[in-house]
């Protein structure tokens, strides 16, 4: 039969792009793997060296001190002090769990063909709920109380994203632009919640903070002390949210709805899947996992709110790097939320020593990684293209003397 | 035909794509004030050509003469400053700009410089289309024209830029009967005023009508340059195909049972607001094909829209199997109402490119008993059923976990197909089934419409293409402008409905 | 108890006077002081600078060895704090009311070290109480605001404007005391004036300082009063392109144009050098209490007036300040008719 | 019976907008100049805006219907507020002079950065980088005029440095053909990053030093324009009397984008090239260079609006002082359905709101509500606006055919 001549006239049948965002981060990813992924974090890293260089410092022992504080080494047996690594290692997989939640917040969506800018006012309405519960209802067995928190703080979070969803299902507005909207009405809706003279502050007269959670609600710290900020049971939750996502998109029919819709909403649309409501459903879940990484931050560490914390925070918008290095995937957001981390606490100055590196710039020099990250994730076919131009121009070199 | 040296020469061109070698060696010449058709099926190659020629690709190998000369196109500009004006088949027009404005897009009468000027453009653009008996005003927006006064704006373009050579590709694809005959006026006064046009088709009995000479492309190689007189239908066919022409599909009789479908007096609007179709009533009974004739965009698509729950119906009443629908969603209508339907753009509606085969086969089923319980998916279940599906519609490159975007047009329609009649339905709407598909698949997917009406389905047929429609209808409707204008018997002649299909009541309307 | 401890402080605020004049390297001591910033950093333009400067100073007049930690968000502050514990500082000084809790529990885990903390007051923000290796240092706002609200008023009055004006960032105590101080001292010296206030409920972006302040000085405001860090250098730029004073705050703010009309100065360096002070030199620590900082030990104080001001209305203000010091003016903590 | 309703269909359009415009009256009354001090006129009021609305929802335009329910409560609620607030206070307030100098001092980087974003999103590249850009403008605007001690040469730096790191994003969203939305997002941490890096670096924790300011031609700081004529205390004094430069560079700017692109040859092929690259690309316009261009126009447009907020109004530099601006802009230039003056409208629509957010609490400050008084509750006023324009009362915009949509020349 005919069947094998390949078209290219009239449609070219094989090779039509995808339509929607996910759908061609896909196409990418699925044609990428995992190295591209690393390295586009190699390259980032190399081309943030070049800065480091550029700006009269030394990059590689700049790298080194940024890895010798986040803790990373104590995986390493016998490598560096061994309680210093291990109380950096909490601190780093501390951050890194409420970055894993906000990159599976990013992803949830993106695998629905929406872009989440909202990751930060989600965390900020679980934050809210969390510490409202868990300032209250004194009385409340423990175990009872940090349920109810979590669960009330998913479903903040879940409600917050869903107005976007809502909004994207019924009038078609751009989630981008509402999300980031709802991010700043978050944020100055907490301000007035907590600040001077708000309906929620706390039992100190002047200051802008909100009530302390009471202490059995409390997160269990597993690894540390707890009056220094060990490493809490969070992270638990958060590596289970982690298979809660895998779950979700693989193993449920409302999975499966987001990802037909994500990779085109017309053909799904057309296959009977209620597109709207797959739009408000998938922002729903996305921003519970971003909500969820706000009651962590409140019950593991934070134990209260203070405004100028609220304004302070990025764990949202990290989120966004997270899910695209993590390309979108459990696994990927696992590794993708822990280097991240690790580079938050690395550059912190407690660890960095100045003579090596200024640790006021070190925070910036983070910045700039993740900006580097992203935009080689967004390059994503350029990294490949030139590693395979790499690959083939070493590959013939060796083999030409044969 | 007078001067000897031709006003565009191509030697031996040959452009090669990764899998393929889309142009081999190919030579074609072009004299001035000549029609030359370039013929040949989907695929053999015409457009690549006609692509290299207007500077969009760079050939492998060859050369372009322009009257004498050796030229290289690098780009379109290239082509146009050389005076190669082309009409391409999707229109390269701007929906929201005005006529005026598409026409003299990057050749702008100028004020000062720097502004455009507008007066100036309408202008000469009234006055171009005042020379060649054109109907078209120069602020109209594109959108608000019709697909036969669009297609003029790109040949206005092309006569703006001063081009003497130009490119038809496909023209009369989009048009009606009646549009076409305009177009073919259009073109002989072009070519009384000294063009010389190339005129790519893959309709046979065109070409005999409008061109000189004929060259007849087949797989990337030229087969023939011919002129046309003494050329016949079966001659050309012949060396257009290089085999023995297609098979009819063999048809058994219709025994047709209890109407299945009953649509009446329909009314849609599309997302606009604009009233698509107005007032259609017809009705499909069990064990037959209905087929709807006409002209892309006078309301097939908002028909079969509110009939599969796309869309809901401004008015009106669709009752499947006895049942009324009245706001139907997607799912009921494939749910409970048990209307299967084949999208007419399988690559952006039937399938989720991305998706896996056996995801593809499940994407009405997935929410149902076994794919799924209370919202819990089984992905073993799903490839279990794609298995079978895939060997009983013989799908052809890949296994259940292949993704759909990686298999050929036939094998992607076949997973349509087998999606929607496996889900044994009691309706089947088909929209341009067949539309991009090779000889080979067109005649699976014919078969399995037959075969299904045999089974005593209801399928309701949406095609632009004639032929198509009157070789499997049991009944043919006519539709123009959101109206059903005419019932036809398949022993109707393409003539007749064709005439319906322009929208002429009667005879007597056209001569 | 606290005045107690505040009054020997008066003696080291001497020292540093003295010890300013000479400036010979003294011998390096074997005590370790550690700063913790909180999220705004040592490039402030505030108490966070300041508490930095006080650091410096004790570093080169005392020999202490110093390191300062900033935090770049809330996760930071126990384990800054912790870390300092661990690498055996002897004190650790952490700045600003967001780580009250942070160092409540790092004093908790180190009971052997000792804690200090700026604008923290060890007796009314720590609801479970708090424990003995921790000492408060706060500040007498509302006296040093009484000052220059008082020149202000003066200001107003000569000029012949209605009104003068103050622009918060948050509202947080020592925000809400300058402000109470400045409007009851406006009031003082110009019994009819109108006193506006406004916050930007920011600490950093000067553009929302600079409007709040123009605003102000469209409504007829004579000075501005900038009590808002970073964000209200906007508010002192605003003051000069409408021709209008500006008071500087926390720091002596007279070199950021030539339209500062004085600043109220909270001396978080003298503050943080005390307190260092007190523990190397005399061993003196003010345990589950506080250091209070006032007009009267100086730890709050006016800063350069303007040379464009009468030198009659400085020698009044100056004797109002010198009222201030002496106790003889009980100057509110809190707005009339909530005023701020 | 559908004649019937397509005679309906007007007068429940008049309706409908009778019905927002009495919400906003009910409102207006409860402010200067006419100062109703009585609650029941804003309630009864908004409750005939809202069953005016009510009434055309339910006879089918559910956005004009639904505006004005929202304008009716929004009527019902701020009217009250404002009678709950002192009359001295809501005087002071509503200095309409002062609010709209505020007002415009907060549009005005709004209306760079949007007008930058059309020239981009109209080449068909969705530039989410304005933030970015804008912050890296206003960064390198006080370096360059700190370095050269110009102020003009400090704003030409910081062009220059928007349209490099818009180069950036041209790079990626045109030739690499990244994903626009990921690579703007790259842009705008970068930005984030290298300005904090070098403001670090350069000024340490000192701050950037005072620039001097004043003078058009040594000034390190963009100046103010005084119109002669204009009396300090008159209301056109007070709002326009003294602008700084940038400001009246906005208006030229809006008039000059206006003219090019719907004006100009450039700007006909700038839009063609956003609709339909392949037809641009047919008759011969370079898609690439077009867009290209534009891009960077964008990024430099973004820029200025950073230099306005750093060497224009403030005169000093912060990290992040750009603080989501970009973001609004980008919202301005969709609520303006891509147009200039609709972003521009939009970009004053947030501006005044902004604006009045900042200004209402005073006004509190000796009304029974005086919790509001230190309250940042007003603030969520322009997000919440810009909320219920992008979410629909509007309408919905529609974006150039090409925005976002890399172009694969053949």
């Amino acid at each position: 039969m005919s069947e094998q001549t390949p078209k290219l006239e009239s449609g070219s049948d094989m090779n039509v792009a995808p339509t929607t965002f996910a759908g061609k981060l896909t196409e990418r990813f699925n044609s990428a793997g995992a190295i591209s992924a690393v390295v586009t974090t190699i390259i980032a890293f190399f081309m943030a060296g070049i800065v480091v260089l550029a700006t009269g410092h030394n990059p590689l022992s700049t790298y080194r001190a940024i890895f010798d504080g986040t803790g990373l080494a104590w995986l390493i047996p016998g490598y560096g002090d061994r309680s210093a690594g291990a109380e950096n290692l909490q601190q780093t997989l501390l951050v890194a769990t409420p970055l894993m939640l906000t990159g599976l917040a990013l992803a949830f969506a993106f695998r629905c063909g929406m872009f989440n800018i909202g990751g930060q006012g989600q965390y900020l309405a679980g934050q809210t709920v969390a510490v409202l519960v868990g300032s209250s209802w004194a009385g409340m067995a423990g175990p009872m109380h940090i349920v109810l928190a979590v669960l009330l703080a998913g479903l903040a979070g879940a409600l917050w994203a869903g107005i976007a969803g809502f909004l994207k299902a019924t009038t078609g507005a751009h989630e981008v632009i509402s999300t980031i909207m709802l991010n700043w009405i978050a944020i100055w809706v907490a301000d007035y919640f907590f600040g001077l003279n708000g309906p929620f502050q706390g039992p100190v007269q002047f200051n802008p903070i909100s009530s302390d959670i009471v202490s059995n609600t409390h997160l269990y710290v597993f690894w540390g002390n707890p009056l220094l900020q060990g490493l809490d049971i969070g992270f638990f939750i958060a590596i289970a949210m982690l298979v809660v996502y895998w779950l979700i998109l693989n193993r449920t029919t409302l999975g499966f709805e987001v990802r037909a819709v994500g990779y085109n909403p017309e053909a799904a649309r057309y296959g009977g899947i209620n597109v709207r409501r797959s739009y408000f459903m998938a922002m729903a879940v996305s921003g519970m996992f971003a909500g969820l990484a706000g009651a962590v931050d409140i019950l593991g560490w934070q134990f209260h709110l203070a405004t100028p914390d609220i304004h302070a925070s990025s764990i949202g918008f990290l989120g966004i790097a997270v899910a695209l290095l993590g390309r979108n995937t459990a696994i990927g957001v696992f590794f993708a939320s822990i280097l991240f981390g690790a580079l938050t606490i690395g550059t912190s100055t407690r660890q960095l020593d100045p003579s090596v590196f200024d640790p006021a710039l070190a925070s910036n020099l983070t910045l700039i990684i993740q900006g580097l990250v992203v935009l080689f994730v967004g390059a994503d076919l350029v990294v490949l293209g030139l590693w395979y131009k790499l690959r083939r121009s070493l590959a013939p070199s060796r083999k030409a003397p044969a | 035909m007078t001067d000897s040296t031709p006003v565009l020469e191509l030697r031996g061109i040959t452009k090669r794509f990764p899998s393929i070698v889309a142009n081999d060696s190919i030579d074609f010449d072009l004299a001035k004030g000549e029609v030359h058709a370039l013929l040949g099926e989907n695929g053999a190659g015409k457009s690549t050509l006609m692509n290299v020629l207007y500077g969009l690709y760079g050939a492998d190998e060859g050369e372009i003469l322009l009257n004498g000369a050796p030229v290289k196109f690098s780009s379109p500009k290239d082509a146009i400053t050389r005076g190669i004006g082309m009409v391409h088949q999707h229109f390269m027009l701007i929906p929201v700009m005005t006529v005026a404005e598409n026409i003299v897009l990057a050749d702008e009468p100028r004020k000062g410089g720097i502004f455009l000027d507008h007066a100036a453009a309408n202008a000469r653009v009234r006055e171009l289309a005042a020379k060649f008996r054109f109907d078209i005003d120069p602020d109209t927006r594109v959108e608000r024209l019709t697909v036969g006064q669009q297609q003029r704006v790109e040949i206005l373009k092309a006569l703006y830029r001063r081009a003497d050579v130009l490119i038809l590709d496909e023209p009369t694809a989009v048009l009606t009967p009646q549009e076409a005959l305009d177009l073919f006026r259009i073109l002989s006064e072009l070519k009384a005023d000294g063009m010389s046009i190339i005129f790519i088709s893959h309709k046979l009995h065109e070409v005999l009508e409008i061109a000189d000479r004929v060259s007849v492309l087949r797989r990337g190689k030229l087969v023939e340059t011919i002129p046309v007189a003494g050329a016949t239908e079966e001659s050309l066919a012949q060396a257009m195909v290089g085999r023995a022409v297609l098979l009819q599909v063999e048809k058994t009789p219709h025994s047709p049972g209890a109407p299945l479908v009953q649509v009446d007096d329909l009314y849609v609007r599309d997302d606009r607001g604009i009233e698509k179709v107005k007032g259609v009533s017809f009705e499909v009974r069990a064990g037959e094909i209905v087929g709807i004739a006409g002209v892309d965009n006078n309301g097939q698509t908002q028909l079969i829209d509110a009939l599969t729950g796309l869309r809901s119906p401004e008015s009106g009443s669709i009752v499947i199997d006895g049942e009324a629908y009245d706001n139907p969603t997607p799912k009921v209508m494939t749910d409970v109402a048990g209307v299967g339907h084949i999208p007419e753009d399988r690559q952006h509606r039937g399938l989720v490119l991305d998706f896996s085969i056996a995801e593809n086969l499940a994407l009405h089923d997935y929410r149902h008993e076994p794919q799924s319980t209370r919202g819990w998916l089984y992905p073993g279940r799903l490839v279990a059923s794609a298995r079978r599906l895939i060997t009983e519609f013989d799908i052809r490159g890949g296994g259940p976990s292949t993704a759909a975007g990686a298999l050929s047009g036939g094998n992607q329609q076949k997973v349509i197909l087998a999606r929607e009649i496996s889900r044994d339905p009691k309706v089947l709407i088909a929209a341009q089934p067949t539309r991009g598909l090779d000889v080979g698949a067109i005649e699976f997917v014919h078969r399995r419409l037959m075969s299904e009406r045999d089974e005593g389905r209801a399928i309701l047929l949406v095609s632009l293409e004639l032929e198509e429609i009157l070789s499997l209808s049991d009944r043919i409707l006519v539709m123009f402008e959101g109206q059903i204008v005419g019932e036809y018997t398949p022993a109707a002649t393409p003539e007749e409905l064709g005439l319906a299909m322009a929208g002429a009541s009667s005879h007597e309307a056209v001569a | 108890m606290a005045l107690a401890c505040a009054a020997l402080s008066i003696v080291a605020l001497t020292a540093v006077a003295a010890s300013q004049a000479k400036s010979s390297k003294p011998a390096a001591v074997n005590y370790k002081v550690g700063l913790v910033t909180d999220i705004g950093g040592l490039n402030d333009r505030g108490f966070n600078h300041l508490a930095y400067v006080g650091l410096q100073r004790a570093a080169a007049q005392l020999g202490v060895q110093v390191k300062v930690l900033t935090s770049t968000g809330a996760n930071d502050y126990v384990p800054n704090l912790s870390s300092l514990a661990k690498d055996g500082y002897n004190l650790i000084i952490g700045v600003g009311f967001l780580q009250e809790q942070a160092i409540q529990q790092v004093a908790k885990a180190f009971p052997n070290t000792k804690f200090a903390g700026v604008d923290m007051n060890a007796e009314t923000d720590f609801q479970g109480g708090i424990s003995k290796n921790f000492e408060g240092l706060i500040f007498a706002e509302n006296e040093v605001g009484y000052e220059v609200g008082y020149l202000a008023g003066l200001e107003a009055k000569r000029l012949g404007k209605t009104a003068v004006s103050s622009v918060g960032g948050i509202p947080v105590p020592p925000v809400v005391r300058y402000i109470a101080g400045f409007q009851a001292g406006a009031k003082a010296a110009f019994p009819g004036v109108k006193t506006l206030n406004g916050y930007s409920q920011d600490f950093v972006a000067q553009d929302k300082c600079k409007n709040v302040a123009l605003s102000q000085l469209a409504q007829g405001s004579a000075v501005v009063f900038q009590v808002a860090g970073g964000c209200g250098l906007g508010a002192l730029d605003a003051a000069k392109e409408k021709g209008a004073w500006g008071i500087g705050v926390d720091a002596d703010q007279y070199y950021v144009n030539n339209r500062v009309l004085t600043s109220a100065q909270k001396k978080v360096d003298v503050a943080v050098y005390t307190s260092i002070l007190n523990q190397v030199k005399r061993n003196v620590f003010a345990g589950g209490s506080n250091l209070l900082f006032n007009a009267k030990n100086g730890g709050v104080g006016l800063g350069k007036i303007n040379a464009g001001v009468p030198a009659a209305e400085v020698a009044k203000t100056k004797a109002v300040a010198w009222q201030v010091h002496q106790g003889k003016v009980m100057v509110p903590t809190t707005c009339a008719n909530k005023g701020c | 019976m559908n004649v019937a309703a397509r005679i309906l269909q007007p007068s429940v359009k008049v309706t409908g907008i009778a019905g927002i415009l009495i919400g906003l009256l009910a409102f207006w009354l409860a402010l200067p100049p006419a100062l109703v001090r009585t609650p029941v006129i804003p309630v009864i009021l908004g409750i005939v805006a809202v069953a005016a609305g009510i009434s055309v929802v339910t006879r089918g335009h559910l956005r004009l219907g639904y505006g004005a329910v929202v304008a009716g409560v929004l009527g019902i609620v701020l009217g009250l507020l404002a009678i709950q607030s002192g009359e001295t206070h809501l005087r002071m307030v509503f200095t309409w002079g002062g609010l709209l100098a505020a007002t415009l001092s907060y549009a005005t980087p709004l209306t760079f950065a949007a007008l930058g974003g059309m020239f981009s999103e109209r080449s068909g590249v969705v530039n989410i980088a304005l933030e970015g850009m804008m912050l890296v403008g206003a960064f390198f605007a006080v370096w360059g005029a700190d370095v050269t001690g110009n102020w003009m040469l400090g704003l030409l730096i910081g062009m220059g440095m928007g349209g490099l790191f818009a180069l950036i994003h041209a790079i990626w969203a045109i030739h690499f053909r990244a994903d626009q939305i990921v690579g703007g997002t790259a842009i705008n941490f970068l930005a984030l990053g290298v300005t904090g890096y070098f403001f670090i670096q350069i000024y340490g924790n000192d701050g950037t030093p005072d620039l001097t300011s004043g003078s058009w031609f040594t000034g390190e700081s963009i100046p103010n324009v005084n119109i002669p004529g204009l009396g300090r205390d008159s209301f056109f004094g007070q709002v326009i009397g003294g602008l700084n430069l940038m400001i009246w560079l906005s208006i030229v700017a809006l008039i000059v984008s206006y003219v090019v692109l719907f004006r100009t040859a450039i700007g006909l092929r700038i839009r063609a090239v956003g609709e339909h690259p392949r037809a641009a690309d047919t008759v011969g316009i370079d898609v690439y260079k077009t867009r290209y261009a534009a891009v960077i126009v964008s990024g430099m447009l973004a820029a200025m609006g950073g230099a306005y907020l750093s060497i224009g109004f403030v005169h000093s530099f912060n990290q992040n002082m750009t603080e989501g601006r970009g973001f609004i802009a980008l919202a301005a230039l969709i609520f303006g359905k891509w147009r200039p003056f609709g972003a521009f409208a939009a970009a004053l629509l947030f501006g005044f709101s902004s604006a009045l957010a900042q200004q209402i609490p005073p006004a509190y400050s000796d009304s029974s509500l005086s919790v509001l008084s230190s309250s940042s509750l007003f603030l969520i006023l322009p997000y919440v606006l810009t909320l219920i324009a992008v979410a629909g009362v509007i309408g919905r915009s529609v974006a150039p055919a090409a925005d976002g949509r890399p172009y694969v020349k053949q």
